[in-house]
């Protein structure tokens, strides 16, 4: 199990080189990574704020239920902070299982609760200006199917 | 004596990252109602604790949870990570 | 969108490195890789048949119905036949969308249709002999889903 | 005259990966009826169709399908891919 928050990017392909290998009971490795998008065509950069400290338990709190409940046999999780651009990655999480219904079930539990349960904020950085993004009632209903 | 912790736009409304509070605040609403009555900043900052969310000593809690013991209150608005 | 049907290894990191980049509308991208597990601790390798043309055919009918469904920016598939060793990589799927949900359930719709509905064919080649892996109802029904 | 072919252990029943049959048969099932007839390997290899599954030029079918225009016939267990 990896857990890492951090400004600076990191090595999708180096992280996942060697994940989840090293036993002969994987058989489904998952991973998720999430982008920084344009959607209105007027975005410069995406800033997130993170609570440290808490940040880490968090994560390392929701990582280790997934582990538990769906029996993984590695979990790893990388979040950024800080001021990302157009197209940079923000985080990535990767699950490795016996069978891939639990790899992908882990992997999109660890996404709905670090979503709206990891301390982190997101401001955009516009040309007509900054605002925080606003928490998405989805997302939180997203939590119910856990 | 507590620290207060602020984040994202409560941060930016109250003006301060962090303050140690002298209170005597039995619950975070008591401790809110306190901040509220300090300052129109925090007045408008505290003004609707239903897009607030509290963490005591950096786990998830509620309104009416009680501050005995605790040294750490964080406020902040839903999160948005991910 | 990119379909592949080879007996040699692929490049993971390779295959990802710009997969899904080049426009600002996608915040998510989902990989999956199935590698060869040994439940029994008897498996020596793991032995794919396949149907020259219609596999090919059945992959991308597959892929194309899951970039419309989903809106994808990008797919990819990759599979392989021939002999392979436990803990070799079988295949690889990725989706890239512009939000989670669609990256997600995009990447196991097309996981559920590999399963049973592209032509492939595994035997385990074990020390105590050989064996046609047989049909799940599981992986049947997992189909009703879309 | 249709091109025949024989997919995991439908293949190795049978014998052969492949071959050409001379047929007048009207649906897939015929064709499964005069096959049998042909020789023991072949009435095991059909002896349940549900176990089994059928593709005409390349696309999934069922046993009832008329063979008319069809120049590829493939039979082989449920697919175990993925």
């Amino acid at each position: 199990m990896k857990i890492a928050v951090q400004t600076e990017p990191f090595d999708f392909a180096a992280e996942t080189a060697s994940f989840g290998t090293g036993g002969n009971n994987v058989g489904a490795v998952v991973t998720f990574t999430g982008i920084v998008r344009d959607d209105s065509g007027d975005l410069e950069a995406l800033e997130l704020e993170h609570y440290p400290g808490m940040t880490e338990r968090a994560i390392a709190k929701i990582t280790e239920e997934a582990m538990t409940r769906w029996e993984l046999a590695d979990a790893l999780v990388i979040h950024r902070h800080g001021r990302l651009a157009v197209g940079e990655p923000i985080m990535m999480v990767a699950t490795a299982a016996r069978h891939r219904v639990a790899a992908f079930e882990a992997a999109e539990f660890l996404m709905d609760y670090l979503k709206s349960r990891a301390p982190f904020w997101k401001k955009e950085h516009m040309r007509s200006g900054t605002a925080w993004v606003a928490a998405k009632d989805a997302d939180e209903d997203a939590l119910k199917r856990w | 004596m507590v620290e207060v912790l602020y984040f994202a736009w409560v941060r930016e409304r109250i003006g301060v990252p962090r303050e140690t509070v002298e209170t005597s605040a039995r619950t975070v609403a008591d401790l809110v109602t306190e901040l509220r009555a300090r300052d129109p900043r925090y007045d408008a900052a505290f003004a609707d604790t239903s897009a607030l969310r509290v963490a005591l000593d950096q786990d998830l809690s509620g309104f009416d949870a009680p501050l005995e013991g605790v040294r750490e209150v964080a406020f902040f608005p839903p999160m948005t990570g991910g």
